[in-house]
């Protein structure tokens, strides 16, 4: 125990089993095949990667496929340098939010492919505006890992 | 449409807490030790709680007055446990149990055993709800519950 | 409408307690109970703030904290969050079944995970929390954008610790006792860049319980009622990247509140604010929002001196989120600041100015998904 | 009681295992049937309450913000109330008190769980404390257990004739379930079937216990100008109670289970009821075990202490009795946990406004809907009625 006064240690652990539905199912599978795919509602219009089963907005069915762009603009980033219980991979990663060509909303992965630990350099590459693309990984698992990361271009 | 059936998405989530035991509890556990069952009076409504408590739930107002209770108690009710589940501490079967240890007011959660729970029938001929049961220690103490091995019925 | 008023308080400081949370629950209820003169028995209704195990380590905590809010066979419920209690607490009233209720909010920050581990279950499974999306990576990302979009300065986010930890001070329940410079700021490691440590608010403990009675009866309670006059709401698209992060839901819970109350113009009727800012620049973000100044003009705001203690509208006289943390119970903290304030009872650290009318706000999920907003009245 | 209310409006998903769909899109086809059923848009809401049993059972916290989208929540005020099992009868209370206190006039409540993504026992099992209790606790089943070993006791009921008891409410919940085109279990079984499964936890066996559920339900509350305005047959509220006890298992007497009977009491005040066996006309009981279904007919006052068995093997509660009791297969059949409390009051409401299909009780027009939560902790109840 840590603490200098009496606690319990109650890690709690459960294992889980959640059901991607038919359009995760199917977006994941895309990305198997090194696609982006998204859908589009019929209402706004907007097309929204990753796909979704419904409009958030219209709160309409979308049904209509569509194959995103595998470049894009980030919108914001941030480079990740502390530690936490539990965090997905050893910092210092970059998150970032990245416009998709072709979609309206932002998408969520890490930026890679540069040299990040000094944040003035990193800041040299990666930029609100800067276009990157999709670097896919080797092994793939219908996961949302199958995308590496996302390096600057040019 | 999709390619193949919808899929599933498998994870193990371990979130792990350290929680404060409290003064109370403190004591209760460290008593244990000494193979001694505290418990505390309401000065209001007169009830005698095993586990302790800081404050009694009813009256509202802090319990202060520490009180030793029996070794020995009477079964209020019991279950035998006989199905698995993920994250189970104890080896099925057991027997889950309230006890009101003589001199409280409280059904208190442990179990009963020392004898064979293989066999349901002979279960129920050694446990009956009012018959009476009895401390076991462990011979090593944590200062836990477990430091109370089981309960045993008393011949 | 029926008028609901806050009768008693009562809250925890905001540093590691020793009890057990059900002990540490009781005390604070206890006290907010007694100041009003109040048995267990004479509540009408008993409401519960807490959030279940990724924040106390038990499931339906409610079970658990049943017992310390005093709720024994009495009518009750719980809220996931501690403004969702209180305001679900004040439809009771207003209802006209119930003539009190006690709200008690509760969480140990210091028997729970990182902040970042929790909040990162908020995230989907299968998307958002394989690419380490939670609170903190969500504000950093907000914060970029924020900069860059309207030019405000890194030295101007970080002039709000400096401000806020200086008002902590003088808060006798505050976690964070430190004063800080906005060189110590800069110069502190960053966590997820832009953000550095020390814009980030900590983990703290904290219980806090409000007694709450109607117009009819507050009177028999205290001299010194403090009325709701408005409350808003709002939640947004859960993915971030659905949303603008800089014009988010917080202006249609603010509008919702300001209806409510009768405010037209909030930058001159409100006296003192208390905003939930777990993220430092986020205090700026959320006054633009709130309307307490232009869009963009955060970063002149703070400059300004305007929100400091002794300003003409001082935002987080206690000092705010930054200096204590109680995750699921820091909206209602809020509340409790606002209307000590009201009540000129806050002590070393009440405001200069009279004050009538403040608002309250309090915020979760990535880059404020979701805001309330809490305007009361002396 | 204090301003009416009405609802005007459920919707229910299939409930069972849906690996069809994720749990978004299982909580929005519950929203997308209420408010078909309400014929209303996401734009008349003024808000939205929605809960699950506890957050372990998903996975993901505060599922308020990954289901906003699904809710119809965007732009709008949100509560999320949440007690363990009763979840959805403490969802329905909120939708109530929402539309009474005037803060809005046509307030959302759902209530979700999708049970085959966790692990239900596991996961109660987390509802213990781990100071004194967890370690020798065994879920659901062996607090249930417990009780109903208890109750037998205490009112010296035979244990053969509680178990035959016990059986026909499980054969007439299972047959009950037959007419619920949204019941997840669907077998029929025998009296011989329920008394020789498999034992889970003696004397309670596998055709006693309710199953997990994959499901969601929604239902739509308004203010009364708002339900005349859009709905030709709303159902009113007419009582509520809510109560629990202590947290420790062992403190309260559960084979009188204060927290049952208190909320009824309450719920029967408001609602001005003095003979519940004679002035309702069905019942949603919340109904995971069936001994304890038994437990609750005498804490709700359908008959005497200790004679539930006798009653249940008159006949009273099941279909054509004086009392029906869970036509929709209850609990037993179907049990999503943040649901069910919400399904049990959306069951009562297709009663008395006649919607109930094959199930329907014939001029049912009085209904109480139920459901209980925790290590036996918590109870809540609702009352509804065809009459303003």
């Amino acid at each position: 125990m840590s603490k200098e006064y009496r606690t319990i240690r109650n890690d709690v652990s459960l294992p889980y089993r959640w059901s991607l539905g038919p359009v995760w199912t199917r977006f994941f599978d895309g990305l198997k095949d090194e696609k982006i795919y998204g859908t589009k509602c019929t209402q706004c219009c907007k097309v929204l990667a990753p796909a979704r089963p419904f409009c958030p907005g219209c709160f309409g069915a979308m049904t209509e496929w569509i194959e995103v762009g595998q470049e894009g603009t980030v919108t914001s980033w941030t480079l990740v340098k502390n530690r936490y219980y539990g965090q997905i991979k050893e910092p210092p990663y970059i998150m970032a939010l990245i416009l998709l060509d072709g979609t309206d909303c932002g998408f969520s992965h890490f930026i890679g492919g540069i040299e990040m630990t000094d944040v003035e350099e990193v800041k040299k590459k990666v930029a609100v505006g800067t276009r990157v693309r999709a670097k896919w990984s080797q092994d793939k698992n219908a996961t949302i890992y199958d995308i590496a990361y996302f390096e600057p271009v040019g | 449409m999709a390619k193949e059936e919808p899929r599933e998405f498998k994870a193990e989530v371990v979130v792990p807490y350290e929680l404060a035991v409290g003064r109370t509890w403190t004591t209760f556990y460290d008593t244990l030790k000494e193979e001694k069952i505290l418990g505390t009076k309401c000065r209001k409504c007169g009830r005698v709680f095993v586990p302790p408590r800081t404050f009694c739930p009813r009256c509202f107002e802090e319990m202060d007055e520490w009180v030793e209770v029996a070794q020995e108690g009477v079964v209020e009710t019991w279950a035998l446990i006989n199905m698995p589940f993920y994250g189970q501490q104890l080896e099925i079967p057991f027997v889950s149990a309230q006890i009101r240890l003589d001199g409280s007011d409280t059904g208190f959660t442990h179990r009963i055993g020392g004898f064979d729970l293989k066999d349901f029938e002979t279960v129920r001929t050694r446990v009956k709800l009012g018959s009476r049961v009895r401390t076991v220690w462990s011979k090593e103490k944590k200062g836990g519950i477990l430091d109370i091995d089981y309960f045993e019925p008393v011949k | 409408m029926r008028r609901v008023a806050i009768a008693s308080m009562a809250q925890s400081s905001g540093g590691e307690s020793r009890d057990s949370l059900m002990d540490f629950t009781f005390r604070v209820a206890k006290e907010a109970l007694d100041k009003a003169g109040m048995t267990r028995d004479e509540v009408g209704c008993i409401m519960i703030g807490s959030s279940d195990i990724f924040h106390s380590g038990l499931s339906c905590s409610n079970s658990f904290d049943w017992d310390g809010t005093g709720a024994f066979l009495k009518e009750g419920s719980r809220a996931e969050e501690s403004i969702f209690a209180f305001i679900y607490a004040c439809m009771r009233i207003m209802s006209g079944q119930f003539d009190t209720v006690l709200v008690t909010s509760l969480v140990k920050g210091s028997e729970n995970p990182d902040n970042d581990a929790c909040t990162s279950f908020f995230a989907d499974p299968f998307y958002l929390r394989p690419v380490g999306m939670n609170e903190t990576t969500a504000a950093a990302m907000q914060m970029r954008e924020y900069m860059w979009r309207y030019s405000i300065t890194e030295e101007q986010c970080a002039k709000v610790v400096e401000k806020n930890l200086g008002n902590a001070l003088y808060n006798p329940y505050a976690h964070i006792k430190k004063k800080v410079t906005i060189d110590d700021v800069l110069s502190s490691p960053t966590i997820s860049d832009p953000l550095k440590v020390l814009e980030c608010a900590p983990k703290s403990d904290g219980v806090v319980s409000v007694l709450l009675a109607s117009e009819e009866k507050v009177g028999e309670l205290t001299n010194r009622p403090v009325w709701l006059k408005g409350y808003g709401c709002s939640i947004d698209h859960f993915y971030p990247g659905d949303r603008d992060l800089l014009d988010g839901e917080l202006k249609t819970a603010a509008a919702a509140a300001y209806k409510m109350a009768g405010i037209t113009d909030p930058k001159k009727e409100i006296d003192v604010a208390e905003i939930c800012e777990p993220y430092a620049f986020q205090e700026l973000l959320w006054c633009e929002q709130l309307g307490l100044c232009g869009e963009g003009e955060g970063g002149t705001l703070i400059d300004s001196g305007v929100t400091r203690m002794n300003g003409t509208l001082p935002v987080n006289p206690s000092g705010g989120v930054l200096a204590m943390n109680p995750y699921v119970s820091r909206g209602l903290y809020r509340i409790v600041e606002a209307a000590l304030q009201i009540r000129g009872r806050a002590g070393e650290h009440q405001v200069d100015k009279d004050v009538k009318t403040a608002l309250a706000h309090g915020t979760q999920g990535f880059a404020g998904q979701c805001h309330s907003v809490v305007i009361l009245e002396g | 009681m204090g301003k009416p209310v009405a609802i005007i409006g459920t919707g229910q998903t299939n409930h069972g295992r849906r690996r069809d769909v994720s749990y978004p899109e299982l909580v929005r086809e519950a929203v997308v049937a209420a408010f078909e059923d309400a014929g209303i848009t996401p734009q008349d809401i003024d808000g939205v309450v929605s809960g699950t049993m506890p957050s372990m059972m998903e996975g993901i916290s505060l599922t308020h913000f990954y289901f906003a989208d699904a809710l119809c929540q965007v732009g709008k005020p949100i509560l999320k109330v949440e007690t363990c099992g009763s979840t959805g009868q403490s969802l329905g209370h909120c939708g109530y008190y929402w539309v009474a206190s005037g803060m809005g006039d046509i307030v959302l409540v759902v209530g979700h769980e999708k049970m085959h993504e966790g692990d239900s026992q596991a996961t109660m099992t987390t509802v213990f404390d781990p100071f004194f209790q967890q370690t020798f606790a065994a879920g659901a089943p062996g607090i249930f257990t417990m009780q109903c070993m208890e109750w037998m006791y205490r009112f010296n009921i035979d244990e053969q004739k509680a178990r035959e008891a016990a059986a026909l409410v499980s054969v007439s919940n299972h047959d009950n379930a037959f007419d619920n085109p949204y019941a997840h279990i669907k077998i029929r079984v025998t009296v011989d079937d329920v008394k020789s499964a498999k034992v889970i936890t003696y004397p309670v066996r596998l055709l006693d216990v309710c199953p997990n559920s994959d499901g969601a339900c929604a239902v739509i509350f308004a203010s009364e100008e708002k339900a005349k305005k859009i709905c030709k047959k709303p159902a009113w509220i007419k009582g509520m109670g809510f109560r629990g006890e202590e947290f420790f298992f062992g403190e309260s007497d559960k084979s009188v289970w204060p927290s049952a009977t208190e909320a009824a009491k309450e719920a029967y005040n408001m609602a001005g009821i003095r003979d519940p066996l004679k002035e309702l006309d069905v019942a949603e009981v919340y109904n995971p075990f069936t001994y304890q279904e038994m437990i609750f007919y005498e804490c709700f006052g359908f008959c005497p202490r200790g004679e539930g068995p006798d009653y249940v093997l008159k006949g009273t509660f099941k279909k054509g009795g004086k009392l029906p009791c869970d036509p929709s297969g209850g609990t037993l059949c179907t049990n999503p946990i943040g649901a069910t409390g919400l399904i049990r009051l959306a069951e009562s409401v297709l009663q008395v406004t006649g919607k109930a299909g094959d199930r329907q009780v014939e001029g049912a027009k009085l209904a109480l809907s139920h459901a209980m939560g925790g290590t036996d902790q918590f109870n809540g109840i609702t009352i509804v009625s065809s009459e303003l």
